[in-house]
């Protein structure tokens, strides 16, 4: 798929939301008002956004936990307001506020995840499994990180995959580290990528701070698996620049990251990038540069408040949610 | 009434749901041919996109049943030997359990999780054990454990309409054993416990194989003692009323599990019993189940699990007091 | 005495321990950096051949300290929270705990399987368990839950010199209190329960933070209910003589536990001491524990965690008998 | 490593003591003698003899459970006597009794076994980085099957190992069937060697059939190990004769296997094939075939008679067995 325009304009819109609403939930954890605690994605909107711009609504989605999948599900529907207010622990939160940080929204296929890094594998197989046997065209987008493709559910699933031809594509959000791990010390390869190669599949490196170059590679995946060809493996190069969550050290094992690492990636980061680009290619002005920012601006504010003025949820819901009647 | 073996009595069950409901499938290792034949001849009649046989993968066969229930389906994950959960312990206990709950209630995840327990074989302490305690310790799953034929048929099937995630416990040693199962159609509701026998001076609460010894050795003490046999069929839901009717007519309560003692369903029924009918009780509540030990294998395989002896020998030691 | 926060006994423990014995080395996810600053430093001191940053890995972080374990080693596994134990279920619950035993001895497996426990960082079911009833259940796992800095220490040092797999979990919300820990070298054995506060009309039997609960409680209560408590320490192995002799004193008893009720710990101890002590008991033993749910995340928790109010509600209501 | 006429005969040898002692036992069950299953491995015998029979009595061995073993620890220096022992429920049998058919003998290196399939991988992982602290130049042994493969347990043990550089050969025996699950319908790639690419180690396949291929390919990749290079993957492609487990159907999904797929198989039979070589080159005569035969038959009576001979295990031991003191 050609972008025209529209879509360009669409993507850089997706990279800001993502952005600015990474930045406002920072913030309000700083002020107390986020009562779980947060893994930012600043640094790799470019992943999620490219990946899930252009996907069908019914198609479904796992999206990676930094930003709690803010750079993913925002392009892929799913409502920002909805996403504040679980943070804040808000009755209109995706989760209405009992889980505190999952995204979950099924009318945009997203069904929520969990909090073990690595199961959004076997779970990922499953919803292929159903849309294979649905045979609507629907594909999966099943995102990870570097230090998640250690997780022998990965093993599992892509292999379940392979052998079925599921339509799923695993997008692998690789920032070089887990937590305080470095990938250098947990693979012993360059590119996660060259698991495929042992489940038939292709595998595909791309720059994770180039949303077209992500957008590109993932659509190719995307129609490959929805024509019946099966599950694909995409590995984007990225960052993060924030510690691994809120309030902890920035370290690799124990000792501070590189200040020149952190450095050199801010420099390529997604957003100036794409801006640049956008500008060069003279698909935007600077007006509408700053147009667009404070619409940005003026969602962020609008979700904040929204889960600001949201009640928390009543207690008394919480044995009936145990079972669906 | 007729007359058919347990495990059949099962397959009957997956049979006449499968052809009522088109959502249900069933996947898991080698299930097309059925280890323990609770699933055998269902891909002649479903094929095999509605019996799935996978790779030995346990993590995808309950990630596959949980992804898969979320897209409309409702699937069954057969574990083979139920001690095989335990490698998808995060799917099955961290996810399935808690996915309807921890998401504000948004998805649905109806899912029969379907597995061989006990022991009996002699296969040592990874093919026979009862895990029955860590699921009824998990809040969001079901829990059934039919004892005879015609429980395993109508609560299979009540099993494969609950829109919520149902362990599905099924024993070893029953399968070959003939029950009485009407013909046509009929369900058992959950959570109703049933009064396998009437007496009244001790109540046997008894799970699972241990229905079945239970019931021979009251008829063993038949005219010595008079033993009420109460089989409480679901743990989850778990009917205490009917037990609590029980023990207020006995004053005496033998609990009979196969799972491990400490920290076991034994423990948890007596305490619920203590909660709720403490001043019933005319004598400290004994429980039967296997010894604090892994369970051995070969020969040493009955030393610790529970049998009619530990059940004669509970039962005799409540009546006295 | 010195006062030192809990998590910083823990780190001295380790310290002192790995000086002693060149065998002992720390193995798991994030250790050199420490997640909860448990194990923090210690990479400085022992390097990083000694403090190993594994890959994301659970089962291989379970298994390479079973099998260091048989070569010689004395490995601690770190599975950071508590609850990621679940992604090497398998390896925990039917290969550690049954290695020595099911090889008839031929082989040890001395191993410090080590995690944080507990609720009130209010993030979710998954970060916030306190996994005891299912560890407790496994026979061939020894289990300790300190309450305080002073038996963190003492009770990590004797783990590190146990020949059997030993649980040490270590609760989110003691990391940094402050508490009592000797200069100098102690250990301190294993199944020996310490009655943290004496008193005649009720008996607290409480665990890991539930004692901190506890006293507050006692305290506050002091004057009107004279209350025991009782910190059994080490699950496996239990104290039960101590605990029963409190009961006998007081014949009314209050268990608490942060693990959900359900085939939990509160009802094991109960189940106990009515076997023990039945005819001590002046009224129907309360337990106070987690709600039988998920643990919600966000501002749902503490509706599902049992706190201070529970405790004193239980108090009053056996008081009251 | 050149093999000498004293070596070819060791292996010859070994190959015929797994072959009785399997039959052997396989008889024993019909007669109700052994106590728990058994899961006979004829066929595949050359597999366990090849990789096994020239290993150091310190290196650490964990064996594939067809034959529970068999073929794998008598070549290691187990007693055929306590396995056998064993599967008779004695206080004799390599666990005491206690188990019923785990192989454990820590004298050579063979530290037990579990029961579910693919736990091998996560606890020999831990024994190559014990191999890697001794620093004595042991290796280990990890044995599997195909269907073992599929296990997400082996991913997290060959990437630990990979990374860590241990000194572990993985040893695929790819009998073509997990339990009734043809491998072409759970694996996607022809080979499963073909896993090792994504670990960066070698990934090797040879004739499972031929005892000499399998020894060379694994003496190799344990030199390699003992030399501090890290773990490969070997796959040998062989057959089991009878059916998964002694009483279990002999299927493939619900029908039967191909009889001409067993027949082609039995024509190239592993103990067959390298006795017609030895006869051929002359290392052995028809005499001492014979003789041979008579060795190895009088080791199977003698080992029968010392198992049924042993006394049942004491229980009142269980209650010790659970701790060490
Ligand atoms: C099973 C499990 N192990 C460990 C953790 C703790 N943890 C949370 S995120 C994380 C690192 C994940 O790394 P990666 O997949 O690279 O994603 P990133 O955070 O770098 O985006 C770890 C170790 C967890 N949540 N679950
Ligand atoms: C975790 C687990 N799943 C399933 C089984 C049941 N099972 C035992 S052996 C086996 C097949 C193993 O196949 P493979 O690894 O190819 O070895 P083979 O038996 O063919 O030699 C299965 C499914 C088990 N023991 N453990
Ligand atoms: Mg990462
Ligand atoms: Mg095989």
């Amino acid at each position: 798929m050609k972008l025209g325009k529209k879509e360009l304009i669409m993507l850089y819109t997706n990279l800001l939301r993502a952005r600015r609403a990474d930045e406002r939930i920072v913030k309000a954890l700083q002020e107390g008002k986020v009562v779980s605690f947060y893994h930012s994605g600043q640094g790799s909107e470019a992943v999620g956004v490219g990946a899930c711009s252009f996907l069908r609504n019914d198609d479904y989605l796992y999206p990676h936990h930094r930003g709690h999948g803010l750079a993913y599900i925002l392009p892929k529907g799913a409502s920002m307001k909805a996403h504040m207010a679980e943070h804040f622990g808000r009755a209109t939160g995706m989760a209405g506020g009992v889980a505190g940080f999952h995204g979950v929204d099924p009318e945009h296929g997203i069904f929520g995840g969990g909090g073990t890094i690595g199961s959004q594998f076997p779970v990922s197989a499953g919803w292929g499994l159903g849309a294979k046997k649905n045979n609507r065209g629907q594909v999966v987008l099943c995102c990870f990180g570097d230090g998640s493709s250690n997780r022998g559910t990965l093993h599992e699933a892509m292999n379940l995959a392979a052998v079925w031809k599921l339509p799923i594509v695993w997008i692998c959000e690789n920032n070089l580290y887990a937590q305080f791990m470095p990938i250098k010390d947990a693979y012993p390869r360059e590119d996660i990528a060259d698991l495929a190669h042992g489940y038939n599949m292709p595998g595909v490196v791309v720059d994770g701070q180039d949303v077209i170059a992500v957008h590109e590679a993932v659509s190719a995946a995307v129609e490959r698996a929805r024509n019946g060809a099966g599950p694909s493996l995409i590995e984007c190069k990225t960052y993060r620049y924030r510690s691994h969550s809120e309030g902890s050290a920035d370290i690799a094992h124990a000792e501070p990251r590189p200040a020149e690492e952190i450095e050199a990636w801010k420099k390529r980061d997604p957003i100036k990038l794409f801006q640049e680009h956008l500008l060069k290619e003279g698909i935007l002005t600077t007006a509408d540069v700053e147009r667009i920012e404070k619409e940005v601006m003026a969602e962020v504010d609008e979700a904040e408040k929204f889960a600001l003025e949201s009640p928390r949820p009543d207690p008394s819901i919480l044995p009936k949610l145990l079972y669906q009647e | 009434m007729r007359q058919i073996p347990y495990v059949m009595a099962i397959n009957e069950a997956f049979a006449e749901e499968m052809a009522r409901n088109d959502k249900i499938f069933i996947i898991g290792e080698d299930v097309q041919a059925g280890t323990f034949r609770a699933t055998t001849g269902l891909v002649k009649r479903f094929g095999p996109d509605r019996v799935m046989d996978t790779p030995l993968s346990e993590t995808v066969v309950a990630g596959a049943a949980l992804g898969a229930s979320m897209c409309g389906y409702h699937p069954v994950a057969d574990f083979m030997f139920a001690d095989f959960m335990w490698c998808a312990a995060d799917e099955i206990f961290l996810k399935t359990a808690k996915w309807h709950f921890i998401h504000g209630g948004k998805v649905q995840v109806p899912i029969v999780l379907f597995g061989n327990i006990g022991g009996g074989a002699r296969v040592g302490p990874e093919h026979s054990q009862c895990p029955e305690s860590v699921v009824w310790h998990t809040p969001g799953l079901k829990l059934v454990v039919p004892s005879c034929a015609g429980d395993a048929k109508g609560l299979l099937k009540t099993a494969l309409r609950d829109p919520n995630p149902v362990v599905y416990f099924y024993h070893k040693r029953l399968l070959g054993l003939p029950g009485d199962v009407p013909d046509g159609e009929y369900t058992i509701p959950f959570g109703v416990a049933d009064v396998k026998k009437e007496g009244k001076d001790v109540t046997v609460i008894a799970t699972s194989y241990m229905v079945q010894h239970a019931l021979a050795v009251a008829k063993e003490l038949e005219g010595k003692i008079s033993v009420e046999v109460v089989d409480p069929r679901t743990l989850e839901p778990f009917d205490i009323d009917t037990i609590v009717k029980s023990v207020q007519k006995t004053g005496r309560v033998v609990i009979a599990d196969e799972d491990t003692k400490r920290c076991g369903v034994t423990g948890e029924i007596a305490m619920q019993i203590m909660e709720k009918a403490f001043d019933s009780l005319d004598a400290p509540i004994q429980r039967v189940a296997a010894a604090n030990l892994p369970i051995a294998g070969g020969y040493m395989e009955q030393y610790v699990l529970p049998g009619p002896k530990d059940i004669l020998a509970a039962i005799e030691a409540v009546a006295k007091k």
